[in-house]
């Protein structure tokens, strides 16, 4: 709370990491505001195709455990930042890294699969909700890549100090918020979408 | 202490990894039906949604006065108070608006639980 | 000196009042000059709830005048107590008395909200007439399903008949209100939504849009004309025999935009053009 | 699709009255940077105020753009009323009922979004972190980046005088008036990305001033020590953070309807409009309640420092606050009980809505009980105060009314509506901005407003406020809606109008004054300097600074253990304790890429608008590169040797 001394590491990180964690409370809010979108506009399909023919159930399945795994990488990498262990660092964030690309590759060919066969963003209010539900959260998952692009790269250069260890540490939270929204898009989405 | 870390994070990873193959096969498999199975997948969403939230993002760690576990809560409650109030809100208005026909094949067709 | 700025201020006030309540009396307060038994209800709920309002704001004033006059700083006479900060009995009367006044303002309300619900039929021994109301770019449709008739900007109606309004709209959002009649309702495309109002007075009553929908919304109003049940019986005779023949394309035609259509009555020839109309926005949307 | 997407040559005005206005405000912006190149001080302005990150000089400029702002404002309600007064029967007034819904539109957007929120940054930039004995706030360079959003809001939204058309769909573009089918102009396009822009920087400052108030508070000042005014901004940006996501999120899927031709709000293709009213309303009620709780807290000091007194009620305030934002949240309907919703759902948000006059008027009596046994000087921003409880009680007993849903049925869009949230917003939030701005100003700026002037300037503005606001009250009852561009002339309703716009002309009189007094004072600021810091008086921390205060706010940061810690401090004797010796102080340096970002965001906006879609590219390419620059710079931050501040603190003393 002091801010007498220079300014000491820990309060900083304090200040840094409450701001950044009030910010995903902001980010909740918005997903809540589309979720509720999505819910009523549900039923808008104008006769067109409805969750059950339009949702590869295993492929999405694929996506969720490829995005869990990637939340738990990213976990071990911050561990390892902690611990100044550079190599490590760099293993699991490189391994986070791929885990999300391949799950925003799977993501876009579902939705340009879906686009070729007819049932575009423009097609229904449904297929409008669903494309800007699931797009905002790969736009995030898109701009914690480029985020982690920029960032861990920079370890050759700065090595672990106490900034990037912060930093890492925020980039790794953002990533569990997302992969926290995923299991509601899993479930509200598709699982409730094809469910009987 | 080293490995107590590391113990978290793949107690959380196991654990959601149970809870969505859990509620994948529930769907997929049918184990259960219609408004069971809806209030099973809540269930099992809302205890990976605790798992990550104390494992992956140490929910609740954080030294005393725990702004940002108050900060959670809140956004909580305006969370459930916009999206429950918005569906009580549009479920009325719908419901009055659509012409009955319309009802009877948003049921029929779109399954859809009125 | 003071004294005389004080008379004067006084004086303008009175006249401001004086010319004010003059000009008031020979002019129509719709919502405060009810014509129907929504309308009357609804006025008599306002006035219920200005006087629970005043019993807080009227001693406000009072207090705030009282005391700014007594504890001003030149009256140096006045006790000053800089550090009296708290006491629970004030406390407990301006949290109490307020809470007191809204719990009976609440129960007012859940009991009016029900009692003069739009969607609920009025009970009356008289059969209800129904009419369709779409609201249009800048105008308004009415039709008599029963009667096969319709008409464009004026509703003649009959007094003392419980009327089943169901509205929608083939343009944005607009708002169906006759002020002295009864509440207004939202008019809006691809939806169906009723209200219940019966005229007690014949009379010609303004009804208007109240939302805006564009550049014509501000000519969006017509006149409602409450007659007797023979008259309007008469009327209705009189329309059915009307030259122009409201069908599908005329309807299309009709419902371009266009401001200050001459009033108009037709002879329905699509009996269903109400539901057509509410669910074209339904249909399936062509493959795009 | 040309390089310039939908921007042509004919996007430039055409109708005289337009023109007129684009002129006028051209050749001001034009006048304004002649006279500055003239004075050669574009050196200083860059150095000391653009790429400033001292909250303080953040919140003067916030508090310049948004009295501009409301100069516009103020132009359009007399045009409006201008029109109302004239087009009965044959006449139609200056204006066609398009440009008209234009200039309401604009009116509306304006008032709220530049210049309400506007002041209230100015005014929590200022006087918060001085209140709560901090340096600086959280994040010093975020707090840039959201005041030149919020400036990059401001010259889109302008833009649109100049090049192309604003919207005509009234401020709040309610679907399915601003879709594309019956929108296809730019207009609503303007609106969404002015808004957007705008509401990014809103909630970055919230989240700002959030962590600011619960972290960064002096040691010992406990929640409960704290003054009303931090209260009632911490309760606002509580509001401001869990309201804006709501209000991102519809303006984007308005604007994806419009840009990637989805179906979300379109009366076909399964969209469903009521769905906009329910998400922009449920942002709607919390963001006019962010907007009148620091003008709660302004009353909160202004009346406990000139009644001499301690603030009655401390904590029946505090609790008060918590009620009304906990509430804000659940009364939205109440704007859109007649689209038909069930009597239970009505009737429920119906009653939340009356409740919530319960906490606003506990804080009116503590005000009013503040002032008993008091010594109450009448200076200029307690006759704001009184001129609040005048309009704002007149104006909370009509929304008791239209709280229940069976009498707003009756009044709902009418002009007593329209009578009733003017009477809440400029009796409650501007006569609030207005008494913090005199309060302050000296502490602000070293010299007193001049209160002669000051009082003529409330006097027209109350009078004027009243003249305009009343007869709107009577035409409501007499079914008036808003928003009529021309009436018949049978229904006598022009002469009430004509009051109306005698109320505007006075208020513009008010205004006047304001100017006159603003730079009078500046003229004569030699005579009325403040030297001691304490001009009023006062009891919170800002007073034990000099006036205006360093840029490090407090060159020793001695622990609190008191409310109102300066006037216990003047009880007991020693309010500049020296210390034994000061020490260098950090604090950030300026930088210039706040401003660069928001330069980049608006040019995205821009090209949104017009579809220019490289330019929405490059732009937001630019922004993401800003970001990057700014995380690789690690000298952000510069010392301000102990000899300065020593130097300055002897002056003081």
């Amino acid at each position: 709370m002091s801010q007498s001394t220079t300014h000491s590491t820990a309060a900083l990180d304090l200040k840094t990491t409450f701001g950044f964690w009030v910010y995903l409370m902001t980010d909740c809010v918005l997903f809540a505001t589309l979720f509720a979108t999505y819910a009523v506009l549900r039923g808008s399909t104008l006769g067109g195709p409805g969750p059950h023919e339009l949702f590869n159930m295993p492929f999405v399945l694929a996506e969720t455990l490829i995005l869990l795994t990637s939340s738990f990488s990213v976990g071990l990498g911050v561990l390892a930042a902690r611990q100044g262990q550079q190599a490590r660092v760099l293993f699991w964030f490189g391994l986070t890294f791929v885990l999300g690309v391949a799950f925003l590759a799977m993501e876009l060919t579902e939705f340009s699969h879906l686009v070729t066969e007819g049932n575009s963003w423009r097609r229904s209010g449904f297929l409008s909700a669903f494309f800007t539900l699931v797009g905002t959260h790969g736009l995030h998952i898109t701009s914690g890549l480029i985020w982690m692009l920029l960032l861990v790269p920079r370890i050759f250069t700065r090595g672990l100090n106490a900034m990037m260890v912060r930093r890492l540490t925020l980039l790794s939270l953002f990533w569990h918020f997302l992969d926290v929204i995923w299991i509601f898009i899993f479930t509200v989405v598709y699982l409730f979408g094809v469910a009987r | 202490m080293k490995l107590g870390r590391h113990f978290t994070y793949i107690v959380g990873y196991v654990a959601s990894m149970m809870l969505t193959l859990a509620a994948y096969g529930a769907v997929t498999g049918q184990w259960l039906m219609g408004r069971w199975l809806i209030g099973g997948l809540v269930v099992l969403a809302l205890v990976q949604l605790v798992v990550q939230l104390k494992l992956f993002l140490h929910l609740g760690d954080e030294a005393k006065p725990r702004w940002q576990l108050m900060a959670f809560w809140f956004m909580l409650l305006v969370l459930i108070i916009l999206v429950a109030g918005s569906l009580w809100i549009m479920y009325s208005l719908n419901y009055r608006m659509t012409p009955e026909q319309m009802n009877q094949y948003l049921i029929k067709d779109e399954g859809i639980h009125l | 000196m003071k004294w005389a700025r004080r008379l004067i201020i006084v004086a303008v006030l009175a006249i401001v009042v004086v010319a004010g309540l003059s000009y008031l009396g020979g002019h129509n307060l719709a919502v405060l000059n009810p014509k129907g038994l929504i309308a009357t209800q609804e006025q008599r709920l306002l006035i219920i709830a200005t006087l629970l309002g005043l019993i807080v704001v009227l001693p406000v004033f009072a207090l705030t005048a009282g005391i700014v006059w007594r504890y001003r700083a030149s009256n140096t006479r006045a006790t000053y107590q800089p550090d009296w900060d708290h006491n629970p009995v004030l406390e407990f009367i301006w949290w109490g008395i307020p809470c007191a006044i809204i719990a009976v303002l609440a129960v007012i309300t859940w009991t009016s909200s029900h009692q003069l619900d739009p969607y609920r039929p009025i009970s009356s021994n008289v059969k209800p007439l129904t009419v369709q109301v779409v609201a249009l770019d800048w105008k308004w449709l009415f039709i008599y399903p029963e009667q096969h008739i319709a008409t464009v900007n004026f509703l003649p109606l009959p007094v003392n008949t419980p009327i089943n309004f169901e509205i929608t709209s083939d343009a944005p959002m607009n708002s169906f209100w006759i002020p002295q009649l009864g509440g207004q309702m939202y008019a809006m495309p691809g939806m169906s939504s009723q209200l219940h109002l019966l005229a007690t007075t014949p009379g010609v009553y303004r009804g208007s849009s109240a939302n805006i929908s564009g550049q014509g919304f501000a000519g969006m109003h017509f006149n409602a004309q409450v007659v007797g049940a023979a008259d309007f019986a008469t009327w209705v005779k009189a329309a059915q025999a009307a030259p122009q023949r409201l069908d599908w394309n005329r309807y299309t035609h009709l419902s371009q935009p266009s401001q200050n259509n001459p009033l108009a009555t037709y002879q329905l020839a699509a009996p269903d053009l109400y539901d057509t109309i509410v669910m074209k926005f339904m249909m399936p949307m062509p493959q795009s | 699709m040309s390089v310039l997407g939908k921007l042509t040559l004919n996007a430039l005005p055409h109708d005289p009255v337009t023109m007129g206005g684009a002129l006028s405000m051209v050749a001001a912006v034009a006048g304004l940077v002649i006279l500055i190149t003239y004075l050669r001080r574009w050196g200083w302005l860059w150095r000391e105020w653009l790429t400033s990150l001292d909250p303080k000089k953040i919140g003067v400029m916030y508090l310049v753009v948004a009295l501009v702002m409301l100069l516009r404002g103020l132009a359009d309600a007399l045009m409006m009323r201008g029109q109302q007064a004239l087009s009965a029967g044959s006449n139609h007034g200056f204006l066609s009922a398009d440009h008209f819904q234009q200039v309401l539109s604009a009116h509306g957007t304006i008032m709220i979004f530049f210049v309400a929120m506007g002041l209230m940054f100015g005014l929590i930039n200022l006087v918060v972190p001085l209140q709560i004995g901090a340096r600086d706030v959280a994040f010093p360079f975020l707090n840039s980046v959201s005041f030149w959003l919020y400036v990059a809001g401001v010259v889109l939204i302008n833009l649109s005088l100049v090049v192309g058309e604003f919207a005509a769909t009234g401020w709040l573009a309610y679907p399915p008036l601003s879709e594309l089918a019956y929108s296809p102009g730019v207009g609503v396009d303007y609106w969404i990305w002015s808004l957007q822009i705008a509401g990014v920087g809103s909630l970055l400052s919230g989240i700002n001033f959030f962590a600011t108030i619960l972290r960064l508070r002096r040691v010992g000042m406990t929640l409960m020590k704290m003054p009303l005014f931090v209260w009632s901004v911490l309760n606002s940006m509580v509001l401001v953070i869990f309201a804006f996501p709501i209000l991102t999120a519809t303006l984007g899927m308005l604007a994806l309807d419009r840009l990637l031709g989805m179906h979300f709000f379109t009366a076909d293709g399964g969209g469903n409009p009521m769905m906009y009213v329910n998400l922009i309303w449920a942002w709607g009620h919390p963001e006019v309640y962010i907007l009148i709780l620091p003008a709660f807290g302004v009353f909160s000091e202004v009346v406990a420092t000139f009644s001499s007194k301690r603030l009655f009620g401390y904590t029946s305030m505090v609790v008060a606050l918590a009620a009304i934002t906990f509430l804000s949240f659940l009364v939205w309907l109440h704007h859109f009980f007649t689209m038909g919703a069930g009597a239970d759902v009505n009737a429920f948000f119906g009653i939340m809505t009356m409740v919530i006059a319960i906490p606003t008027g506990v804080k009116v009596f503590n005000w009013l009980f503040t002032m008993y046994r008091g010594r109450i000087r009448l200076t200029t921003p307690m006759l704001w105060f009184l001129g609040f409880v005048a309009t704002f009680t007149l104006g909370g007993l009509a929304g008791v009314l239209m709280a229940v849903p069976a009498i707003d049925f009756e009044l709902h869009n009418s002009l007593f509506l329209v009578a009733h949230f003017h009477t809440m917003i400029v009796g409650g939030v501007v006569f609030g901005f207005f008494a913090g701005l005199t309060y302050w100003f000296p502490k602000v700026f070293g010299f007193k407003l001049n209160e002669r002037l000051g009082r003529y300037a409330f006097w027209f503005w109350l009078v004027g406020f009243l003249t305009a606001f009343i007869p709107l009250y009577i035409l409501g009852i007499m079914g008036a809606t808003r928003r009529l561009d021309h009436y018949d002339a049978s229904l006598g309703w022009q002469g009430l109008f004509i009051v109306a716009a005698a109320g505007i002309v006075m208020i513009c009189i008010g205004v006047g004054f304001q100017v006159l007094q603003l730079a009078y004072s500046i003229w004569k600021r030699d005579e009325n300097r403040d030297t001691t810091g304490d001009p009023w008086d006062g009891r919170t921390l800002e007073w034990s600074t000099s006036s205006p205060p360093p840029e490090y706010n407090f060159a020793t940061l001695p622990p609190v253990n008191v409310r109102d810690p300066f006037w216990a401090a003047k009880q007991a004797g020693q309010t500049h304790p020296q210390p034994a010796a000061y020490q260098d102080i950090t604090v950030p340096k300026n930088s210039p890429l706040g401003l660069v970002i928001a330069g980049f965001s608006f040019l995205v906006g821009f090209g949104l608008i017009w579809h220019i879609w490289w330019l929405a590219a490059v732009g937001l390419l630019g922004v993401i590169t800003t970001i990057v620059m700014r995380s690789l710079d690690d000298e952000t931050e510069r010392i301000i040797p102990s000899r300065e501040v020593a130097a300055h603190e002897e002056a003081h003393a």
